[in-house]
């Protein structure tokens, strides 16, 4: 059974979510939580499973669609991807868990288990064009969360939202043809497997051209400034559980992309564009932090400062060394514990007050001491204090970016001062100060079923903090596999040069300590 | 020099035929006109030693397509005139004259280039008939027999459309079946 | 004064600019029917002319397809019209709007 | 001795869980007592630990476990307890076991009793992991925890406007100068390939000076950050917003001191590049002059002690940047002492005087509260170096160190200082505990604290007293690791004319302190005095305008234009374009919707119209395919090709 777990780990929430059509309304809930449970004791097993010291992909799948044109189901994890799936089995989980009370609460739970096939799927696709389909079936669910969920905008914000993500996932698909096509020039066969992608050498033209094609496709699921205007209205509207996975799922696909197309692929591409990118990612950065500082929308701030965190990502991403992207991935794990973990938050507000605005509220450290406990930890971790799960990744992605550049570095560091402004500005219009507003004044703390997600959240946020290596360990390997693939593919002297070679430098460090 | 006044003639004939066609208001003039066009053109078949052809098109045409025409002019009333706006002349032959150009232009490039060589040679001797025979039912098999299919097709669609309510007669019915009948017409258009 | 394929073609040529201009100008739906078999029939002259000066029975043959469609053509939109005559009682090609978008 | 220095360690944290617990319950004595207990064993481990050093033994060293491992990255958690880190341990503990026995005394009546605690033990942790640390990832954690402990302390009243907005002002003026503490690791890793101390010292030696350079200036503005020295300094007095044993313990004695420590810490880094040296010490000798300044006229009580704060911690990085680590670290630890004192002394004044915190409206309370006048006017002679207390040993070594280096600009500005911090001091002990009891006509009747406060405060006077007389013991201590130059002025008679000639100047300026403010004439003042309406008086009341330029220059512009970004730019610029081009092609459908008028002549001629197109395309391909070679010349002519 367990040879074909990825598929199983795929198809089972879609075929348990057909058979949910036919459970009771009163008991949806129940099983909604029941098949996420499994879901994610099967997304432990393959952690469990997973080999942490093989670099290359594991579990994988192979079953010929379109044999002619080389379109084949393939699936299979490492280290970048497995913890990327477990974390959405897992918010999933605590979604529906969750799940304060919604009309149609049956369709809603339904719809999220869609969401979830789709988005093991896209992690798990290790062909083109499954990983396409995955990608935009992704779209639908969402798409239905926010239009049905949604606030008074929610039409526009989903129309944007799905117009917006397809017409650049069009352009990607275009690349992919191409590449394909390429490749059927290149070698005389057809085929869409990553893995073949890899080991195609392309020349720099190419590479330039199609990085473009790609990059739109990436950037704006991101979503990358100048392309990032979907997501606030996105997340305005979306009701509190959209906006948890859209945050720390969703958005995980491009920066994922990114890694798993446009860095391995694309080398002498990536080096091209490195610069620009880590210009845009800066901007990202800083000018989404200052936008977050003049919402007065909480779940604006937030959906902002996703975008800013975003722009590390990506900057860690481009850094092009072990470090830089290592620290890239921890972080998107990471910024998805803690963007979700913020949306919930918000959520558990809006559901006692129905308000998201700043200016209602004031003081409510008074009212809920636990919810102001809960909200400061997560917020200390989303400005990157040490010991918490984003520190990690930010640190490890900035590190790796010194190597590149020390100026884009020093400016993309105004991070950690611009995000704890809009942070704690938020906290204080928030939190401090007297209670100013009377339905303020008998808000009930934090209940029960809200804890069941948030203590969660809160523990992983602390224990990957501390502790990061079980998670680390994996990535690392996987990691250092694709930028000795990027070192060895490249092509230009300056790519050569930036990408570093790491096997030359491990014999490097071994004659050195022969020689001691 | 023979081949050339017929030429002249004809062209001049079939020009000033289609001519009348497109241009004049009763419908059986245009009819006529279109008629004897078409009977003119065959000349040209028979000219270029397309025999065969020649005499389908007098068969088609001038028997089949005509007789069709006429009957069908039967059902309206031809002899009230549609009135016809016309937009900017300018334009439209403009237009007309440009396209033409165009797709001669476009047939006859690869002539004019001298790339062309014939697939299949006319051969001495043997009748123009015969040849398109041996052409036809070797080679063209296949969509003959899909044409033929067509044509049956069409057939049948051409009866099933024109022919509802078939066995009413209006003619024979009084005036307030016919009325009646009417009624009901309109009543499945309004719905 | 020798006759050559050019003479041919221009003569389709004029032929089919005079179906076009029928095709525009004419609200008529009859003529319009009538229009086209004029460009049908230029486009015929102009194969078998071809076929003629090269020597090469594909013309030709390109020529009996041609009819072939056109007679189905006139079956099929003869039925069209009637039906259409029946339930409007005209054929004015301005008052067939129903594809307004 | 690892089980002591987990111990030393883990204790506080325990402590601060274990009041937590408690956080959102009513008060609970139990939840101050454990910590306070807790951080009395670390207290006792540390003296486990230093005579275990003192006695010669190796520097305790332990990797806990691995924190992050990628690439060539390793950090671990690791520990060091050597010389430099048990001194700073030592006055960690002793400090802040003392503050918290205190706190018991007098958060007393207040709500967040608990609270108070868990925060309170949460910050000498993040303080212990700082000073223990083995590399700089270890130092960046507690630097992050003690400004985030310090950002929940200074917020600790929180429904008061003023302590959010301090606390928000000292986390984000610290994260200005932990992003420059962050560009020096990386720098130091992408250097050296490690951020142990020991592995990443030996390795700088070999390292171009350019690098070096760099690395030791962004590693002071971290420490800059921290020990609030100018233009990072104004947090400093806005942080006595929050409760005044916070202010004793982080805001005196341990956190701001961190940038001290660093600079110690780092000192085979700093003695490579003595240019970087001389700038922090000139840095540090503005600072004194500059706080000492602002402190002459400042009309709070709690403010008056913190600019006397930074401007010792300006001594402490004279002497840091002069290459006198030992003695930087010697005056580090003996104003720690003295300092707490004072702030708690002051927290007493404010207790009995219902959080008054104008000196003016004071006066005479020495008969009310007479234990705390001798701590506080001990704690003031200590502060301004008189001799046999700590503050001569130490102050006076940082003046002889400056003279003997012979920057005699800096050695006179401090001397220069010294006066002035004894004016200041002594102007508030003045107007607190002699003169008029002004406070009669506010109506307030001030009380003596609680003995067990007065008693808890004794070690740190009894160490204000005679913290140096362990100077030799210390000298030879931590001259283990740090350089170990003797300061000695030439001839005895130079070093006697300083010494006496320092004493009287400093004298003189407690007696004119004291002649001024101690007599009956003191009036609260109005606004009305001649003084008052000075340039000069005006411009140190409100701290050279700084906190002023601040407000009006960068942030009320970053407010500004975060608006203008959201509203202006992200709004109108970047979603309307957005939205523009869906509206183009929204429009360009509504417009051609007009071509579809359903009239079939009219869509025939489109078709026309279409065939030409395409017609035309085809000729014009089918030409250039004809005369691609003409065409690729004359394009090639032209270049463009």
């Amino acid at each position: 059974m367990f040879d074909h777990i990825l598929s199983i780990l795929i198809f089972f929430p879609a075929l348990a979510g057909l058979f949910g059509f036919v459970i009771q309304k009163d008991s949806v809930r129940a099983y909604g939580v029941a098949v996420a449970a499994i879901e994610f004791a099967l997304s432990l097993w393959l952690w469990y499973a997973f080999d942490a010291n093989v670099s290359g992909m594991q579990f994988m799948e192979f079953l010929p669609l379109v044999p002619a044109f080389g379109i084949n189901y393939i699936l299979g994890v490492d280290g970048v991807s497995l913890f990327i799936i477990i974390l959405a089995s897992f918010f999933t989980m605590i979604g529906i868990a969750s799940l304060s009370d919604t009309k149609n609460e049956k369709n809603m739970i339904i719809t999220l288990l869609f969401l979830q096939m789709t988005m093991v799927g896209v992690f798990a696709a290790l062909d083109a064009i499954v990983f396409y389909i995955f990608w935009e079936l992704s779209l639908v669910p969402m798409l239905y969360i926010i239009g049905a969920w949604g606030g008074p905008l929610r039409i526009y914000a989903s129309v944007k939202f799905f117009l917006y993500t397809f017409a650049g996932s069009l352009v990607m698909l275009v690349g992919m043809l191409f590449m394909a096509y390429y490749f059927y020039q290149a070698t005389g066969t057809w085929s869409f497997a990553i893995l073949d992608w890899y080991r195609l050498i392309l020349p720099e033209t190419f590479q330039l051209w199609l990085f473009v094609a790609f990059f739109i496709g990436f950037a704006i699921k991101v979503p990358m400034f100048p392309f990032h205007t979907w997501l606030p209205y996105a997340h305005g509207q979306a009701p509190t559980i959209g906006s948890v996975i859209l945050a720390a799922i969703l958005l995980k696909m491009g920066t994922y992309a990114f890694i798993r197309f446009s860095l391995p692929m694309f080398p002498d591409a990536s080096v091209f564009f490195m610069f620009p990118i880590a210009v845009i990612a800066i901007i990202m950065i800083i000018y989404t932090a200052m936008v977050a500082y003049a919402q007065e929308d909480i779940k604006q701030v937030v959906a902002y400062s996703s975008i800013s965190h975003m722009g590390v990502i990506i900057l860690g991403t481009f850094a092009l060394n072990v470090e830089g992207i290592t620290g890239s991935v921890f972080l998107m794990i990471a910024h998805g514990v803690v963007s979700g973990a913020l949306f919930l938050l918000v959520g558990v507000i809006y559901d006692r007050r129905h308000t998201k605005m700043m200016s209602e509220f004031g003081g409510l450290a008074q009212v809920m001491p636990r919810y102001a406990t809960v909200f400061g930890l997560m917020l200390m971790a989303s400005v990157g204090l040490p010991l918490t799960i984003n520190f990690v990744g930010e640190f490890l992605s900035l590190l790796g970016f010194y190597k590149q550049s020390h100026i884009l570095t020093l400016l993309a560091g105004v991070a950690i001062i611009v995000g704890a402004i809009y942070m704690l500005a938020a906290y204080k219009r928030m939190f401090f100060g007297n209670v100013t507003n009377e339905k303020n004044k008998n808000l009930p703390d934090v209940n029960t079923r809200e804890w069941l997600a948030l203590i969660p959240l809160a523990i992983i946020t602390v224990w990957l903090g501390v502790y990061p290596k079980p998670v680390l360990e994996p990535i690392n390997n996987s990691v250092e596999s694709i930028v000795q693939l990027m070192h060895e593919k490249s092509i230009t002297a300056e790519a050569k040069e930036r990408i570093p070679n790491l096997i030359k430098d491990a014999e490097a460090a071994t004659s050195a300590q022969e020689a001691h | 020099m023979f081949e050339a006044v017929a030429f002249y003639l004809f062209a001049f004939l079939t020009i000033a035929m289609f001519f009348i066609t497109v241009t004049t208001s009763q419908a059986l003039y245009a009819l006529t006109a279109l008629a004897a066009g078409m009977i003119f053109i065959s000349a040209f078949f028979f000219i270029l030693g397309a025999d065969f052809l020649g005499a389908v098109q007098i068969v088609v045409y001038s028997g089949a397509v005509m007789a069709l025409y006429a009957f069908g002019m039967m059902f309206f009333d031809t002899t009230r005139d549609v009135k016809e706006k016309h937009g900017n002349k300018l334009i439209v032959s403009g237009l007309s004259i440009l396209v033409a150009v165009l797709v001669v232009v476009i047939i006859a490039a690869p002539i004019v280039s001298t790339n062309m060589s014939a697939s299949y040679p006319m051969t001495e001797g043997v009748g123009n008939t015969q040849e398109v025979g041996m052409v036809l039912f070797t080679k063209y098999l296949v969509p003959f027999e899909v044409a033929a299919v067509m044509l049956l097709v069409a057939m049948i669609a051409g009866i099933v459309l024109a022919g509802k309510k078939m066995d009413l007669s209006l003619t024979l019915m009084s005036d307030d079946d016919v009325r009646q009948v009417k009624e009901e017409e309109n009543k499945k258009v309004l719905s | 004064m020798e006759i050559t394929l050019n003479h041919y073609l221009v003569l389709s040529t004029i032929l089919f600019a005079i179906g076009l201009v029928g095709v525009m100008r004419r609200k008529n739906l009859l003529m319009l029917f009538f229009a086209t078999e004029i460009l049908l029939n230029s486009v015929n002259i102009a194969f078998a002319a071809i076929s003629h000066f090269y020597g090469d029975l594909t013309g030709q043959m390109f020529a009996f397809f041609v009819i072939a469609i056109a007679a189905s053509e006139v079956a099929v939109g003869l039925g069209l019209l009637i039906v259409w005559h029946k339930r409007h009682g005209n054929i004015d090609l301005d008052t067939m709007s129903t594809m307004r978008g | 001795m690892e089980f002591y220095l987990y111990l030393a360690l883990f204790a506080p944290l325990a402590g601060s869980l274990f009041a937590s617990l408690f956080g959102a319950s009513k008060k609970n004595l139990i939840a101050g007592l454990v910590p306070s207990l807790l951080l009395f064993t670390s207290f006792v481990s540390s003296t486990i630990l230093l005579v275990h050093i003192l006695s010669g033994g190796e520097a305790v060293h332990v990797e806990m476990m691995t924190w992050m491992a990628t690439g060539d990255l390793y950090i671990p958690f690791g520990f060091l307890v050597d010389e430099v880190s048990v001194t700073m341990m030592m006055v960690v503990t002793i400090v802040s076991t003392v503050v918290h026995f205190y706190s018991i005394g007098y958060m007393d009546h207040d709500k967040a009793f608990n609270r108070f605690f868990a925060w309170l033990s949460a910050f000498v942790f993040s303080m212990m992991v700082l000073v223990m640390s083995d590399n700089f990832a270890g130092l960046f954690i507690g630097w992050e925890g003690v400004g985030l402990c310090s950002w929940a302390l200074i917020g600790f009243w929180y429904h008061k406007e003023s302590a959010t907005w301090a606390a928000n002002e000292a986390f984000i003026m610290n994260r200005i100068a932990d992003l420059g503490m962050l560009i020096g690791i990386f720098l130091v890793y992408w250097n050296t390939g490690t951020l142990q101390y020991n592995e990443a010292f030996a390795a700088m030696p070999s390292l171009e000076t350019d690098v070096l350079v760099w690395t030791g200036i962004f590693l002071f503005i971290g420490a800059m950050g921290k020990s609030a020295q100018f233009p990072l300094h104004t947090w400093l007095a806005d942080a006595m917003e929050g409760p005044t044993p916070v202010s004793a313990l982080i805001h005196a004695a341990t956190m701001v001191t961190a940038g001290v420590y660093l600079v110690v810490r780092a000192n085979p880094l700093y003695d490579m590049i003595p240019e970087v040296g001389i700038f922090i010490a000139s840095l540090g000798a503005f600072v004194a002059l500059f706080a000492a300044s602002m402190a002459l006229v400042n009309r709070d009580m709690k403010r008056i002690i913190a600019y006397s704060t930074l401007s010792q911690l300006g001594y402490m990085f004279v002497a840091a940047g002069l290459g006198a680590y030992w003695v930087a670290l010697f005056h580090l630890m003996a104003h720690a002492f003295f300092k707490a004192l004072l702030f708690l002394g002051a927290g007493n004044v404010m207790h009995a005087m219902h959080d008054e915190l104008d000196p003016f409206k004071m006066g005479g309370l020495k008969k009310a509260m007479k234990w705390t006048f001798i701590m506080m006017t001990l704690a003031s002679v200590a502060l301004a170096g008189i001799f046999p207390l700590a503050g001569f040993f130490s102050k006076d070594l940082i003046l002889e160190v400056a003279f003997i280096e012979h920057h005699y600009v800096i050695y006179s500005v401090l001397l220069f200082t010294a006066g002035l911090t004894a004016f200041y001091s002594f102007r508030l002990v003045a107007l607190i505990f002699h003169g008029e009891e002004r406070y009669k006509l506010f109506g307030v009747h001030p009380h003596e604290a609680y003995k067990f406060m007065l008693i808890a405060m004794s070690p740190l006077l009894l160490l204000a007293i005679i913290a140096g007389a362990f100077k030799m013991t210390y000298f030879e201590m931590v001259t283990a690791v740090l350089p170990a130059t003797e300061y000695h002025v030439h001839s005895a008679m130079t070093y006697w004319i300083m010494t006496i000639g320092t004493q009287l100047f400093v004298i003189l300026a407690i007696a004119y302190a004291y002649k001024k403010y101690a007599n009956s004439n003191v009036k609260v003042p109005d606004g009305t005095s001649k003084m008052e309406n000075r340039l000069c008086y005006k411009i140190l009341s409100n701290q050279y305008y700084i906190p002023y330029f601040y407000e009006e220059y960068l942030v009320k512009p970053y407010r500004e234009l975060s608006a203008v970004f959201w509203k202006q730019v992200d709004l109108k610029v970047v979603d309307a374009t957005v939205d523009g081009i869906a509206n183009i092609i929204y429009t360009t459908g509504e417009k051609t919707r007009g071509m579809q008028s359903g009239n079939l002549s009219t869509m025939l001629k489109w078709m026309v119209v279409g065939t030409v197109a395409l017609l035309t395309l085809a000729v014009v391909f089918g030409l250039a395919v004809r005369y691609s070679v003409e065409i690729n010349a004359i394009l090639s002519a032209l270049g463009v090709k």
